[in-house]
C-alpha cells in the first residue's frame, strides 16, 4: 500500500544490485536510523537504554553472527556463547596489554581472536553436518567455558575470576566503565552494530554470500561447480565468530560492565539460536526482530502486571514468562516457520501488491 | 491546406535537432540484460548515421522501400530513421504475422532490404524468398542461431554497422546532405492496413502528415520531453508508431521498450509511463485481472475495494474532470485514493500516467469509467492509419464515455446522408501504394477521406461513432441493431472474453460467447469445480448459469435505453473453442470478424434461431504447437430472460 | 618430557597401582553411561519415528521426576503417583502431537528442533509453577528402590556398588528389552520401523502417523520418567538436571541418531570414557574436564567413523 | 492469514510495550528496598527461603511497627534467576527509583554492580558473599558485606579442623585437606588463603573443582577423593552442587563429620537428600536455626498467618530462611541508624550508606529485636565494611541442623592483609578507581 | 555448405577420455572397464537402460566418485580420479538428473554462483563493498545476463528457484553450468520429465550452446529420439559395461544395443 514503486527503474547494475533497491525501503531505513541515532538518545530513559536497547543491539549482533553461519551457510552451531566469550576475554586482555589504545578499536580487534578460535572449532564441519555438527559445536561451548575459568591469565588472575571493565575515555568522555553514560554507550553500540550489519549485508549480496548460501542449499552441487567446501565453511565460521566475538566484547564492555565464565554459558548459545530462528534464518533483519522479541518479551511480561495493576509475585511472573515464551516460540513456528523476518517479508509483499492479495 | 510545420519538416531533421538541444536526454530505453539500457538522443543520432551510411552503401536509394520486422527495439527504430535519412520509405511489418502474410507487402513495395529482429523473422523471410525475388539483403539484429545460415542475403546488424562506419568515414558529410534533400512532403513511412476483408493496402504517409498530427496532439496535451511512453504494441501498427516514433520525434520524449512480453507488466511498473496508450482489449484484460485478483483477496479487502470503487464510480470521474464535488465526498475519495486507487494505479504501473488514450474500437462505458474513476486520465481518441491517427481527441474535462471528443486542431469533419463520417486533415495519407483505385474510393477529389464509420456529432460537437456503416443493422421489426455495442457490453463481464452478436434481418438477437478461461477457471476452482480444459469448462451447467446471469444483466441495462431495448439478447451459446486470429476469426488486432464467423459457424447460428436445445459440432482446432486436432461436442443453447423496455415499465 | 609422561604413562601406572579404583571408575562410568544411554534412547525413539531432534528430552526427564515427587508430596501414594505420572506423560505426548507435531508436519528439521526448545521452556515454566523451583528428594524408598551399597573387597582394595545403580542398570536393560519386544513383535512396532523408512509405508500398515507420534512420544516420556527416577535417586530432582541431559548429545553422535543399540553402546562408551578421562587425565589440567571431555571423545571418534557407531556408510548421490 | 497474526501480534506488543513503567515518582512516605531474588532456575532451592526470610521480616516490621521509624518499607522483589544480565536489568530498573540499598544475592551480580554503586550513590549490601575485598571501606565506600568474608570463613573452617585435630593450626601439619568448590569466582575466592595456610602450617591441599554443568554429576570427582583420601573436606558449594556432593560423599564412604561446608552449603535441602547417609555433615553458619525467637513468632503472627507470604509453614526456622531474616535485620538496623544519624524519617541511598557504615548490632541489640543469640555481634566501621564476626559450626543429625561448636572468630590477622592486598589489586586493575570522598561518621550509636 | 557440414567441421581432437574405468560400491559393480573419448565441440551421448551406470560415469568424470581403476584423460593431463573442484576449475560443467539448484536463492543468484570460479573478490573488498568488488560484481552480472538472455529466462530472473516449474528449473541449471564457461558440459538427463514442447526447447538450447559457445557436450538421455537427433556420437552402456560406440546410425543398427536397450524400451 505504501510501496508505490512505479517509476523506480534501474539503468545500471550498480543501482540494480543496491542493498535497498526500493526507494521506500531506503526511506524506511533512513527514518529508523534517524530515530535510532537522534530521537532515541534524546528521549529514552536510562532503563530503556541500558536494559532494553543496548542488550537488544548487542544480542542482535551476536544473532547476526550466528545467522551468517546457520542461516546463510546452513551450519548449525551451539557454540555462540563460547565465541562471544572469546571476544570478551580477548578484549579484556587487549585492554590490559594496550591500555592506551582506543577501546572501540580493541573491541573490534577482539573479534579477530574469536574468528581464529571459531575457525578452529569449525574444523569438524568438514566431516560432519547437521545436528551432528551442532553437537560438535557444543564441545566448543563447554570447552571454552571451562577455559574461561580454568585459565586465570585470561582474567588477569582476578580473585573473583571475573573480568571488570576499566573506565576508558574517548575525547574526554567516558565510554566504558560505570561512569560512562547510557547514551554514550548506546550510541557506540549502535554505531558498531550498524556498521557491522552493513558489512554483513554487503557480504551477503556478493560472491561470498552466494557461495555460503550455495553450500547451505546444496553443498554437493556447490562443490561440483567449483566451490571449495572447506574454505567456504571455515570462512563462514570465522566471520560468524568475528561477529559473535565483537558482540561478546560489547556485551561486557558496553553493557554489563563485568562478566565471568558463566556469562557465556550454554544458555547464552541457546538464547542466540532462538533469536535467529524466531527472527528468521537467513535474514539479517530477522536477527534484530528475533533479539527484540526474545529479549524484549520477558521485560514486557515482567512489567506488564505492574502496569495492569496486578500484583503477581515476581517468581510467578518469571515462571509464566517461561511458559509464555515457550508457547510463543511454538506459536510463531507454526504461524511462520521461517521466522518473523518472513512475516515481515510477507507483509511487505502484501503492501507492495495492495490491494491485491498476490 | 498544408499547415506550416517549419524547417524541421522531416524526422531525420528532428533527430538532428534533438541530438543538438537535448543530446544527453534519453531517447529510448530498453530493458535488456536486466537493466534499462539507455540511448540518448546523441547516441540515437550516431547510430542512425552509421546505419544510414550502411544502407546507402548497400544500395538503398531515395524512394526505395525497406522492411522492418521486429518487436519494439531501439535498433528497429534507428533503422527506420536511417532509412528516412536517405529518403527511403520504411515499411514496418507485423512481427507476429505468418510468413505468407509478409509476402504481399514485400512484393507490393518491391522491397530489397529488410532489417529484422532475430532468427524467427529471418526464417520467415527465407521461406518467402522464392516469391520475393526483389529481397536482396536481410539484416538481423540478434545473431542467435544464425551462425550457420549460409544464405548470401543474410548479414548481421553489426556487420551493417561496420559497413556503415567505414562508409561514414569515407564521406563524413554524406548524411547531412541526404537529410537536407528530404522534404516534408516526402513519404515518411508506409503502413499496411491489417485488411479485415481484402488484401492489405499500403498506406503512404508523409513526414508532414505524421509530424503535423503528432504536434497537434502533443500541443493539446502539453507533452514535453520529460514524458515517458512504454512501447509494447507492434511497431507496424500506426498507433504504436505514432506514440513511439512520430510523437517522441516531435516532442523529444523518451520511449521505453519492455524486455519481453512476459515482463511487460513489471517493466511498465518500473518505468512508470506518463503518457500511455492501450486499445480497449488491453484495458479490458487488465481490468479482468484486477477483478480476478480482487476476488481472491480476503473479505476485508474485498469489502474495502467494493466500497471505494462505489465511491469512485460516483465521484471519481467528476473529480478528474474538475467538476464541483462536495467536500465530504472529496475526502471520502481522497481516503479511497490512499487505500485503493493509488495502490491500484501503482500495481497497474499507471501512477504517473497524465494522459492515457484508448482507441481502435469502441470501449465499453463501464470499462472506460473504471479507469477514469480511479484517477487515470483515460481518454478516447478517434483516428486510423489513413489519418495519421489523430482526428478526434477528448479534451481534458470534457470526457464522455460514449463519444470520442471533438475534432483536433486542423481537422474538418462531415457526414454523408448514410451517416458515414468524412474527414479532411493535414494528416491524411497520400495514397494507397500502387492502388489508385482504392485511393480514389477512399479519398475523393476534394480531399475528403471516407472512413466507413457511422456516427454523428452530439450537441457539444463531440463525435459519436456507432459502428461500421456496413455493420449497423436492423432487426425484422426495424429496431436498431448495433452488434458491437452489444458485444462490448457483454465483454465487460470478466467471465466473457469474446462475444459475437447476430440479429440483422432476424427477429431477435442471439449471440456466441467465449468464456474467459482464466476468470472462469478461477471462479470454478473456488467452487471446487473440476474441469479438464476449455471445452469441458464451457460445457458445465454451472458456467452456463453464470453466463446467463451476465447476459440477463445486459438485457436489463438495454431495457433502460429506449433505442436499444428491442435488441436484447434472447438466446446464446458458449462456443466450444476460443476465437483465434490464427483461424481467421479475429483480425491481428483481435477484432471479431463477424461475417466470417457467421459463415464458419452457420450451423450454430441456425440452431440458435431454430430454437434448438443443443447443437452438435465437430471442428478442427489448431493447438499452440501448430498441430491440429478434432473437437466434437454438444453445445447447449441457453435462453436468457429479456425485460420490457423501461418506458413500458413506467407506463405499467 | 614430563608432560608426555604424565599423559601417556602415569595414568596407566595409576591404573596398575590401584586396580580397585580402576574397577570402581569403570563401574561408575558404566552407571552414568546407562543413564546417558536412557536419555539418548528417548532422543532416538523420537528421532527415528518423527525426525524430530527432541531437545526437550532432558527437561522431560526433570518434568517426569518432578511430577512423580510433586504428586507424592501432595499426599498421593508413591505407586499411584507413578501411575499418574505415566498418565501425565501420555497426556504430554498427545498434547505435543496435537500442538506441535501436527501443525508443523513436513517442516524442516531445524524448525521442529526449535519447537522442542519451545516445549522445553513450557515444561520448565509449568514445572516450576506447579511444583515450585526447589529441588526435591526422589521418593526412592517409597518406590521400593534399594538404597545403600555393596562393598566388595577385591584387588587389594574394594569396590563399592550402589544398589540403586544396580537397580538402574537392571531397569534400563528391562526397558530396552521391552522396547525391543514392542518394536519387533507388535503391529505398532512394525509401523514404527516402517515409519523410520518412509512415512507412506507406515500408512500401509494401517496406523496413522499421528498415532505413531503419540506412541513414540509416550514411550520417550516413560523412558524419561525412568531416567528421572534413577538420576533423581542419585542426586535429587531439580532443574539443573536438564544440563546433564545434554550429555546425551555426544552419545548420539557416537551412536547415531537412529540406532537404539548405538544409543546404549554409545552411552556406555561416553560414560566410561569421561569418568576415566576425569579421573586419570583430569588432574593434569586441574580437573573438571568432564563437562567437555565427552564431546572430545565423540568428535575424535567421528573423525574416524563419520557415520557413527552403527551407521552405514553413506553414499551420497546426485 | 499470517499477516493477520502479525498485525494482531504487533498490536498486542504495542499495548504491552507501552506499559513499561516510567520511573516511579519518589514516594515520600515509604522507603524502597528492592530484594533481588531467584525463586526460579537451578539455584532456586537456596533462593526461595532467603527471599522469603528477607521479605517476611521486613513485612513483619511494616505490619507490627508500621515500618521503621514510622516510615513504611516498600519491599519490591526482582527475579534474577541468578543470572547476571537479569540482575543488571533489575538494578537498572530500580536505579532511577531511589532505592535505599541493593541486595544482589549473587556474587556475579554483586561484582557487576560494585563499580556502579559509587556512581549511582546506591549502597550495596552483599551479606557474606560478593567480593571479599569490598570489606575495605576506604576503597569501597558503597559496598558492605557483613558479617564475614569467605576468607574469614576459610580461616574458621581451618580453625575448626585444627580444634578437632586437637588444638592449634600446627596440628594440621602433614594432613591433607580437600577443597571441593564451585568452579567460578565464588568458589575460587578462598583458595589464596587456603594456600597461605597450607604453606604456613605444612598441610596438603587437594582441589576438586566442580564446573557448573557438572554440579549434579560428581562421581568422577569423588573417585578422586577416594584416591587422595584427604583427612578433611571443605566445600564451597552452591545450589544443586551441595546435595549432590553430600550424597556422593556418603556413597564414596567419606566420613561426613570430616566434611565442612561454607555457610552457603548448609541448607537443610543440601543435607536432606542424602538421607541417613547425610548424617554428620558439617557446615558453618552465622545465623541461628530454628523458629523459637520472638521476632520469628511475630513473623508467623503478622505475616504468614495473614497470608501475606509465600512461605510454607515448615520453612520457617530453616537455615536459609533465617539467613534471609538476618539479611533483613541488617537492612532494618542500618535504616534505623541512618534515621538516627540524619534525623530524617525518610532516608535516601546516601543516608543509608552512612547507616550501614555505622552499623552495630550488639548481643544486646539482637535481644532487643527479639532475636537473642540469633547472630554474631556485628560491628561495621568506616574502614571495615565487614565486621569479621564469629561463626559456628553445625551438624546434620539426619533431620535438622544441630549447633556443634561455639562461635569461632576468624583469624583476622591473616585475613586482613589479604583483604587489603586484594582491594589494592582490584583498585589497581580498575584504574581510574574513584577516591573515597565520603566522610566517615565519627558518631557511634 | 550445409549446416551439418559446418557442424562436422568444428569437431576436433579428443579432449576427454576415460580408459578402462571401473567403479564399485561396496562390492556392487557400477562400471566395468569402460573406455571412450569425447572430441572437442561434439555432442556425445551416453545411453543405456536404467541402472546401466550412466550417472555414475558422469560422476566419475567430474570427480564426484573416485573410480577404483582406470584413468581419466582431460586435455592431455592424466587423472587417476578427479577432484570435484579440480574438474570445475579445468572447465567441466555439470547438470544433474535430480535438479541440484540452490533452492533458497533466486535464479540470478544461482547463475551468479556459477561464476564463482571466475571471481576473485576477497572478504575485505566485499565487506566494504569496495570499488573492486563492485566492479567485479557488475562485470559478472553482465556475463550472467548474457546467459539469461541466451536461455530466455529474463522473466524469472528474480524468482527463487524453488518456486519455478520443473522445466524452467532445468533451464536454470543449464544456465548455472554455462556461467562457469565450461569447455565440457556434462548433462545428466536434461530432458527427463519434460513435455514435448519443453523437450524441443531444451534440445534447441543444448544445440545452441554447443553451437554458440562451442561447448563440448556429454549428455545422458533416455529419450532415444532426442539422442539420435542431437548427438554426434553415442556410447551405449549396459550393466556398467560399454556395449556399443559410434554415430547414432551405427548405434541404432547395432544388435547388442537393440537387445539390451531398444528391446526393453517401453
Amino acid at each position: 500500500m505504501f510501496y508505490r514503486e512505479v517509476g523506480q527503474y534501474k539503468t545500471s547494475y550498480a543501482a540494480d544490485q543496491a542493498l535497498l533497491p526500493i526507494l521506500q525501503d531506503r526511506i524506511g531505513i533512513a527514518v529508523i536510523l534517524l530515530i535510532a541515532f537522534v530521537a532515541v538518545p534524546l528521549t529514552a530513559s536510562n532503563f530503556a537504554l541500558d536494559s532494553v536497547l543496548i542488550p537488544i543491539l548487542v544480542l542482535s549482533l551476536a544473532a547476526t553472527g550466528l545467522n551468517l553461519l546457520t542461516g546463510y551457510t546452513g551450519l548449525l552451531s551451539l557454540g555462540t556463547g563460547g565465541f562471544m566469550g572469546v571476544g570478551a576475554f580477548a578484549c579484556y586482555k587487549l585492554t590490559t596489554f594496550f591500555p592506551n589504545v582506543n577501546i572501540i578499536f580493541l573491541i573490534l580487534c577482539s573479534g579477530f581472536f574469536a574468528a581464529a578460535i571459531g575457525t578452529v572449532f569449525g574444523l569438524p564441519s568438514l566431516r560432519i553436518k547437521g545436528f551432528y555438527l551442532a553437537v560438535a559445536t557444543l564441545a566448543a561451548q563447554f570447552f571454552l567455558s571451562w577455559c574461561f575459568i580454568r585459565i586465570p591469565w585470561l582474567y588477569n588472575y582476578n580473585i573473583s575470576a571475573s573480568i571488570e571493565v576499566p573506565t576508558k575515555t574517548m575525547f574526554g568522555l567516558a565510554v566504558t566503565g560505570p561512569t560512562a553514560s547510557s547514551v554514550t554507550r548506546y550510541l557506540i553500540v549502535l554505531s558498531i552494530v550498524a556498521a557491522l550489519v552493513l558489512m554483513a549485508a554487503n557480504l551477503m549480496r556478493g560472491r561470498i554470500g552466494r557461495t555460503w548460501m550455495a553450500v547451505r542449499d546444496m553443498d554437493l552441487a556447490a562443490e561440483l561447480i567449483g566451490i571449495r567446501l572447506y574454505q567456504t565453511k571455515l570462512l563462514a565460521f570465522a566471520v560468524s565468530s568475528f561477529y559473535c566475538g565483537v558482540a561478546g566484547a560489547m556485551m561486557v564492555f558496553l553493557w554489563l560492565g563485568n562478566a565471568e565464565s558463566e556469562s557465556f554459558n550454554i544458555n547464552q548459545s541457546f538464547l542466540i539460536l532462538f533469536m535467529v530462528i524466531i527472527g528468521g534464518l537467513g535474514s539479517l533483519l530477522g536477527s534484530f526482530l528475533g533479539a527484540a522479541l526474545i529479549w524484549g518479551l520477558p521485560i514486557v511480561l515482567r512489567h506488564a502486571p505492574d502496569y495492569l495493576g496486578l500484583h503477581i509475585r515476581s517468581a510467578t511472573v518469571d515462571q509464566s514468562t517461561f511458559v509464555i515464551l515457550g508457547v510463543l516460540i511454538i506459536f510463531f513456528l507454526i504461524v511462520e516457520p521461517h521466522g518473523l523476518a518472513r512475516l515481515w517479508q510477507i507483509g511487505k509483499q502484501k503492501l507492495r501488491v495492495w490491494p491485491f492479495p498476490y | 491546406m498544408a499547415a506550416d510545420i517549419g524547417a524541421l519538416d522531416t524526422f531525420p531533421k528532428l533527430l538532428l535537432h534533438h541530438a543538438k538541444v537535448r543530446g544527453a536526454r534519453p531517447a529510448i530505453r530498453e530493458k535488456d540484460r536486466g537493466i534499462w539500457q539507455t540511448w540518448t538522443w546523441t547516441q540515437l543520432a550516431d547510430e542512425v548515421r552509421v546505419l544510414a551510411c550502411g544502407f546507402a552503401d548497400q544500395g538503398l536509394k531515395r524512394g526505395d522501400h525497406m522492411a522492418l520486422v521486429g518487436d519494439n527495439r531501439p535498433r528497429i527504430y534507428a533503422a527506420m530513421c536511417a532509412a528516412q535519412c536517405l529518403g527511403a520509405v520504411p515499411v514496418p511489418l507485423y512481427q507476429d504475422a505468418v510468413a505468407a502474410e509478409m509476402a504481399f507487402p514485400i512484393q507490393n513495395a518491391e522491397i530489397a532490404l529488410a532489417v529484422v529482429e532475430d532468427q524467427e523473422q529471418v526464417d520467415k523471410l527465407l521461406e518467402i524468398l522464392p516469391q520475393c525475388p526483389t529481397l536482396k539483403h536481410i539484416y538481423y539484429d540478434n545473431p542467435r542461431g544464425l551462425r550457420h545460415y549460409a544464405q548470401p542475403q543474410l548479414a548481421s546488424y553489426d556487420r551493417l554497422r561496420e559497413i556503415g562506419s567505414e562508409a561514414a568515414k569515407r564521406d563524413p558529410g554524406f548524411l547531412e546532405r541526404e537529410i537536407e534533400k528530404g522534404a516534408g512532403d516526402d513519404p515518411a513511412a508506409m503502413f499496411f492496413t491489417s485488411g479485415t476483408t481484402a488484401t492489405p493496402k499500403g498506406v503512404v504517409l508523409t513526414h508532414h502528415a505524421l509530424i503535423d498530427r503528432a504536434r497537434a496532439a502533443a500541443e493539446m496535451e502539453g507533452l514535453t520531453d520529460r514524458d515517458v511512453v512504454i512501447a509494447y504494441l507492434p511497431p507496424a501498427w500506426i498507433g504504436q508508431n505514432i506514440f513511439s516514433y512520430a510523437q517522441p520525434f516531435a516532442t523529444g520524449y523518451c520511449i521505453c521498450c519492455p524486455e519481453s512480453a512476459e515482463t511487460l507488466m513489471t517493466d511498465m511498473r518500473e518505468i512508470g509511463p506518463s503518457y500511455y496508450f492501450a486499445p480497449p482489449r488491453v484495458l479490458e484484460a487488465l481490468l479482468t485481472q484486477v477483478s480476478i485478483r480482487m476476488e481472491d483477496a480476503g473479505r476485508f479487502k474485498r469489502a474495502l475495494y467494493r466500497h471505494f470503487m462505489d465511491v469512485a464510480r460516483r465521484v471519481g470521474g467528476a473529480i478528474l474532470d474538475r467538476k464541483p464535488v462536495g467536500m465530504a465526498q472529496r475526502l471520502h475519495y481522497a481516503l479511497g485514493d490512499l487505500l485503493v486507487y493509488g495502490p491500484l494505479r501503482n500495481v497497474l504501473g499507471m501512477s504517473r500516467v497524465r494522459v492515457a488514450y484508448t482507441a481502435g474500437e469502441a470501449i465499453g462505458p463501464d470499462l472506460f469509467r473504471f479507469y477514469r474513476s480511479i484517477g487515470i486520465n483515460l481518454k478516447q481518441l478517434y483516428g486510423s492509419t489513413e489519418t495519421s491517427v489523430f482526428v478526434c481527441v477528448q479534451p481534458n474535462g470534457q470526457v464522455k464515455a460514449d463519444t470520442v471528443g471533438p475534432a483536433v486542431r486542423g481537422v474538418e469533419l462531415k457526414f454523408t446522408p448514410q451517416r458515414e463520417l468524412l474527414i479532411r486533415s493535414p494528416g491524411l495519407f497520400r495514397e494507397y501504394y500502387k492502388n489508385p483505385q482504392a485511393t480514389e474510393q477512399a479519398k475523393d477529389a476534394e480531399g475528403w477521406f471516407h472512413t466507413g464509420d457511422a456516427g454523428y456529432l452530439d450537441a457539444d460537437g463531440h463525435l459519436k461513432i456507432i459502428d461500421r456503416v456496413k455493420d449497423v443493422g436492423r432487426l425484422d421489426d426495424r429496431t436498431l441493431f448495433a452488434p458491437k455495442y452489444l458485444e462490448n457490453k457483454l465483454k465487460f463481464f470478466p467471465y466473457i472474453k469474446e462475444a459475437v452478436a447476430f440479429g440483422h434481418a432476424r427477429d431477435r438477437v442471439c449471440a456466441f460467447i467465449n468464456i474467459d478461461m482464466e476468470a472462469v477457471g478461477n471462479w470454478a476452482e473456488k467452487r471446487k469445480l473440476a474441469y479438464t480444459g476449455y471445452v469441458d469448462l464451457a460445457s458445465r451447467k454451472e458456467v452456463r448459469d453464470l453466463i446467463t446471469q451476465c447476459v440477463e444483466q445486459v438485457n436489463a441495462d438495454l431495457a433502460a435505453d429506449p433505442e436499444l431495448a428491442g435488441s436484447q439478447i434472447h438466446r446464446f451459446l458458449l462456443l466450444h473453442k476460443e476465437l483465434d486470429a490464427d483461424d481467421g476469426e479475429l483480425t491481428r488486432t483481435r477484432k471479431v470478424r463477424r461475417g466470417y464467423i457467421a459463415e464458419r459457424y452457420a450451423s450454430l447460428v441456425e440452431a440458435l434461431y431454430a430454437g434448438k436445445e443443443s447443437v452438435h459440432v465437430e471442428a478442427q482446432v489448431r493447438y499452440e504447437d501448430g498441430r491440429t486436432g478434432q473437437i466434437s461436442a454438444d453445445l447447449s443453447i441457453c435462453d436468457a430472460r429479456s425485460f420490457p423496455p423501461a418506458a413500458a415499465r413506467e407506463a405499467a | 618430557m614430563h608432560l608426555l609422561y604424565s599423559i601417556f604413562v602415569d595414568p596407566f601406572m595409576q591404573m596398575g597401582h590401584a586396580p580397585d579404583l580402576l574397577v570402581q571408575t569403570l563401574w561408575d562410568g558404566l552407571v552414568s553411561g546407562v543413564l546417558y544411554a536412557l536419555i539418548a534412547l528417548g532422543f532416538v525413539l523420537i528421532f527415528k519415528a518423527s525426525g524430530v531432534f527432541n531437545f526437550a528430552q532432558g527437561i522431560m526427564v526433570v518434568f517426569a521426576a518432578l511430577t512423580l515427587v510433586g504428586l507424592n508430596e501432595h499426599g498421593v501414594p508413591a505407586y499411584v503417583a507413578l501411575a499418574l505420572t505415566v498418565v501425565v506423560m501420555l497426556v504430554l505426548a498427545v498434547a505435543v502431537e496435537r500442538a506441535i507435531l501436527r501443525p508443523l508436519v513436513n517442516q524442516p528439521e531445524i524448525i521442529l528442533f526449535m519447537a522442542t526448545f519451545g516445549l522445553t521452556y513450557v515444561l520448565i515454566g509449568l514445572g516450576e509453577l506447579i511444583f515450585g523451583g526447589d529441588p526435591k528428594v526422589m521418593i526412592s524408598g517409597e518406590l521400593g528402590l534399594p538404597s545403600g551399597s555393596y562393598r566388595i573387597n577385591m584387588l587389594g582394595g574394594y569396590v563399592q556398588l550402589q544398589k540403586i545403580d544396580i537397580a538402574a542398570a537392571i531397569i534400563a536393560s528391562l526397558m530396552v528389552a521391552g522396547l525391543g519386544i514392542v518394536f519387533n513383535r507388535t503391529r505398532i512396532g512394525r509401523a514404527l520401523r516402517a515409519v523410520a523408512d518412509s512415512h507412506r509405508a507406515a500408512l500401509s500398515v494401517g496406523i496413522s502417523l499421528e498415532q505413531i507420534w503419540v506412541v513414540v512420544w509416550f514411550a520417550a516420556g516413560v523412558v524419561a520418567l525412568a531416567t528421572g527416577i534413577m538420576w533423581g535417586a542419585r542426586s535429587n530432582v531439580s532443574f539443573a538436571l536438564e544440563i546433564i541431559a545434554l550429555k546425551a548429545l555426544p552419545v548420539l553422535i557416537l551412536g547415531g541418531f537412529t540406532s537404539i543399540p548405538g544409543a546404549i553402546v554409545g552411552g556406555l562408551i561416553i560414560g566410561v570414557g569421561e569418568k576415566m578421562g576425569e579421573f586419570y587425565w583430569g588432574p593434569l589440567v586441574g580437573g573438571g574436564i568432564e563437562s567437555w571431555f565427552a564431546y572430545v571423545i565423540a568428535l575424535v571418534f567421528l573423525l574416524f567413523r563419520p557415520q557413527g557407531l552403527f551407521g552405514e556408510r553413506i553414499i551420497e548421490r546426485l | 492469514m499470517r499477516l493477520k497474526y502479525l498485525v494482531l501480534g504487533a498490536a498486542v506488543a504495542g499495548v504491552i510495550g507501552a506499559s513499561v513503567p516510567a520511573s516511579e515518582a519518589l514516594a515520600k512516605d515509604s522507603m524502597l528496598v528492592p530484594l533481588f531474588t531467584y525463586r526460579t532456575g537451578p539455584f532456586a532451592n537456596s533462593g526461595i527461603p532467603i527471599a522469603n526470610g528477607m521479605h517476611d521480616y521486613l513485612s513483619m516490621l511494616n505490619a507490627r511497627d508500621g515500618g521503621i521509624g514510622g516510615v513504611k518499607i516498600n519491599v519490591q522483589e526482582c527475579e534474577t534467576q541468578y543470572k547476571n544480565e537479569k540482575g543488571v536489568e533489575c538494578y537498572d530498573s530500580f536505579k532511577s527509583r531511589h532505592p535505599l540499598v541493593i541486595n544482589p544475592y549473587s556474587t556475579g551480580i554483586t561484582l557487576a554492580l560494585i563499580p556502579k554503586a559509587s556512581v549511582d550513590q546506591i549502597p550495596i549490601l552483599s551479606m557474606a558473599y560478593g567480593l571479599s575485598a569490598s570489606a575495605v571501606g576506604a576503597d569501597f565506600p558503597w559496598i558492605f558485606n557483613p558479617p564475614d568474608t569467605y576468607w574469614d570463613g576459610m580461616s574458621i573452617a581451618l580453625k575448626y579442623i585444627a580444634q578437632k585435630e586437637g588444638g592449634g593450626f600446627d596440628k594440621l601439619k602433614g594432613k591433607t585437606i580437600g577443597f571441593i568448590y564451585f568452579d567460578g569466582g565464588y568458589g575460587r575466592e578462598p583458595i589464596p588463603l587456603l594456600n597461605d595456610f597450607a604453606k604456613e602450617y605444612g598441610f596438603n591441599v587437594k582441589m576438586y573443582p566442580v564446573p557448573p554443568p557438572q554440579m549434579q554429576s560428581q562421581s568422577g570427582l569423588w573417585l578422586g577423593v577416594r584416591r587422595d583420601r584427604p583427612d578433611w573436606m571443605i566445600m564451597w558449594g552452591w545450589g544443586a552442587m551441595n546435595p549432590t556432593a553430600v550424597q556422593e560423599a556418603a556413597k564414596t564412604g567419606y566420613p561426613l563429620d570430616h566434611f565442612i561446608g561454607v555457610w552457603w552449603s548448609g541448607s537443610e535441602d543440601d543435607a536432606r537428600p542424602a538421607g541417613a547417609g547425610g548424617k554428620g555433615y558439617l557446615s558453618m553458619n552465622f545465623n541461628a536455626v530454628g523458629a523459637n525467637y520472638p521476632a520469628i513468632k511475630d513473623i508467623e503472627k503478622y505475616v504468614i498467618a495473614k497470608g501475606n507470604s509465600q512461605t510454607p509453614k515448615d520453612m520457617v526456622g530453616e537455615n536459609f530462611y533465617n539467613r534471609g531474616i538476618m539479611n533483613a535485620v541488617v537492612i532494618a538496623e542500618a535504616i534505623r541508624h541512618a534515621q538516627k544519624l540524619t534525623g530524617k524519617k525518610v532516608i535516601d541511598g546516601a543516608d543509608m550508606r552512612r547507616g550501614l557504615e555505622t552499623l552495630k548490632i550488639s548481643e544486646q541489640r539482637w535481644k532487643q529485636i527479639g532475636l537473642a543469640g540469633f547472630g554474631p555481634p556485628i560491628h561495621v566501621t568506616c574502614a571495615d565494611h565487614n565486621g569479621h564476626g564469629s561463626v559456628y559450626v553445625q551438624q546434620w543429625d539426619g533431620k535438622k541442623w544441630v549447633k556443634v561448636s561455639d562461635w569461632i572468630a576468624p583469624v583476622k590477622d591473616k585475613v586482613m592483609p589479604l583483604l587489603d592486598e586484594a582491594a589494592k589489586d582490584y583498585v589497581g586493575k580498575n584504574q581510574p578507581w574513584p577516591k573515597r570522598d565520603e566522610p566517615c561518621d565519627d558518631k557511634t550509636l | 555448405m550445409t549446416e551439418t557440414e559446418a557442424r562436422a567441421q568444428r569437431i576436433g581432437a579428443p579432449v576427454l577420455a576415460v580408459e578402462e574405468v571401473s567403479l564399485t560400491f561396496g562390492g556392487v559393480r557400477a562400471l566395468t572397464e569402460v573406455s571412450f573419448d569425447v572430441r572437442e565441440h561434439e555432442v556425445r551421448a551416453i545411453i543405456g537402460p536404467n541402472g546401466a551406470g550412466k550417472s555414475s560415469m558422469l560422476n566419475v568424470l567430474n570427480g564426484f566418485y573416485q573410480p577404483q581403476h582406470g584413468i581419466i584423460r582431460f586435455r592431455g593431463r592424466e587423472f587417476r580420479g578427479m577432484k570435484p573442484h579440480v574438474a570445475a576449475t579445468m572447465g567441466i560443467g555439470r547438470t544433474f538428473q535430480n535438479i541440484a539448484l540452490f533452492r533458497g536463492m533466486t535464479v540470478l543468484d544461482n547463475i551468479m554462483v556459477g561464476r564463482n570460479l571466475k571471481m576473485r573478490g576477497n572478504l575485505l573488498q566485499e565487506a566494504f563493498w569496495l570499488p573492486a568488488a563492485r566492479r567485479e560484481e557488475i562485470e559478472h552480472r553482465r556475463a550472467v545476463e548474457e546467459i539469461i538472455d541466451f536461455l530466455e529466462i529474463q522473466h524469472i530472473r528474480r524468482t527463487p528457484v524453488g518456486q519455478l516449474p520443473y522445466g524452467l528449473q532445468k533451464r536454470v541449471e543449464l544456465a548455472r553450468a554455462l556461467a562457469m564457461e565450461p569447455s565440457v558440459l556434462l548433462l545428466d538427463e536434461p530432458m527427463a520429465g519434460m513435455n514435448l514442447e519443453e523437450k524441443q526447447d531444451m534440445c534447441r538450447f543444448v544445440l545452441d550452446v554447443n553451437d554458440h559457445y562451442g561447448t563440448t557436450i556429454v549428455l545422458i538421455e533416455h529419450d532415444m529420439g532426442v539422442v539420435m537427433d542431437i548427438s554426434d556420437r553415442v556410447v551405449v552402456l549396459d550393466y556398467g559395461s560399454k556395449i556399443a560406440d559410434g554415430t547414432p546410425d551405427q548405434v541404432r543398427s547395432d544388435q547388442a544395443v537393440i537387445d539390451a536397450y531398444l528391446g526393453v524400451a517401453h
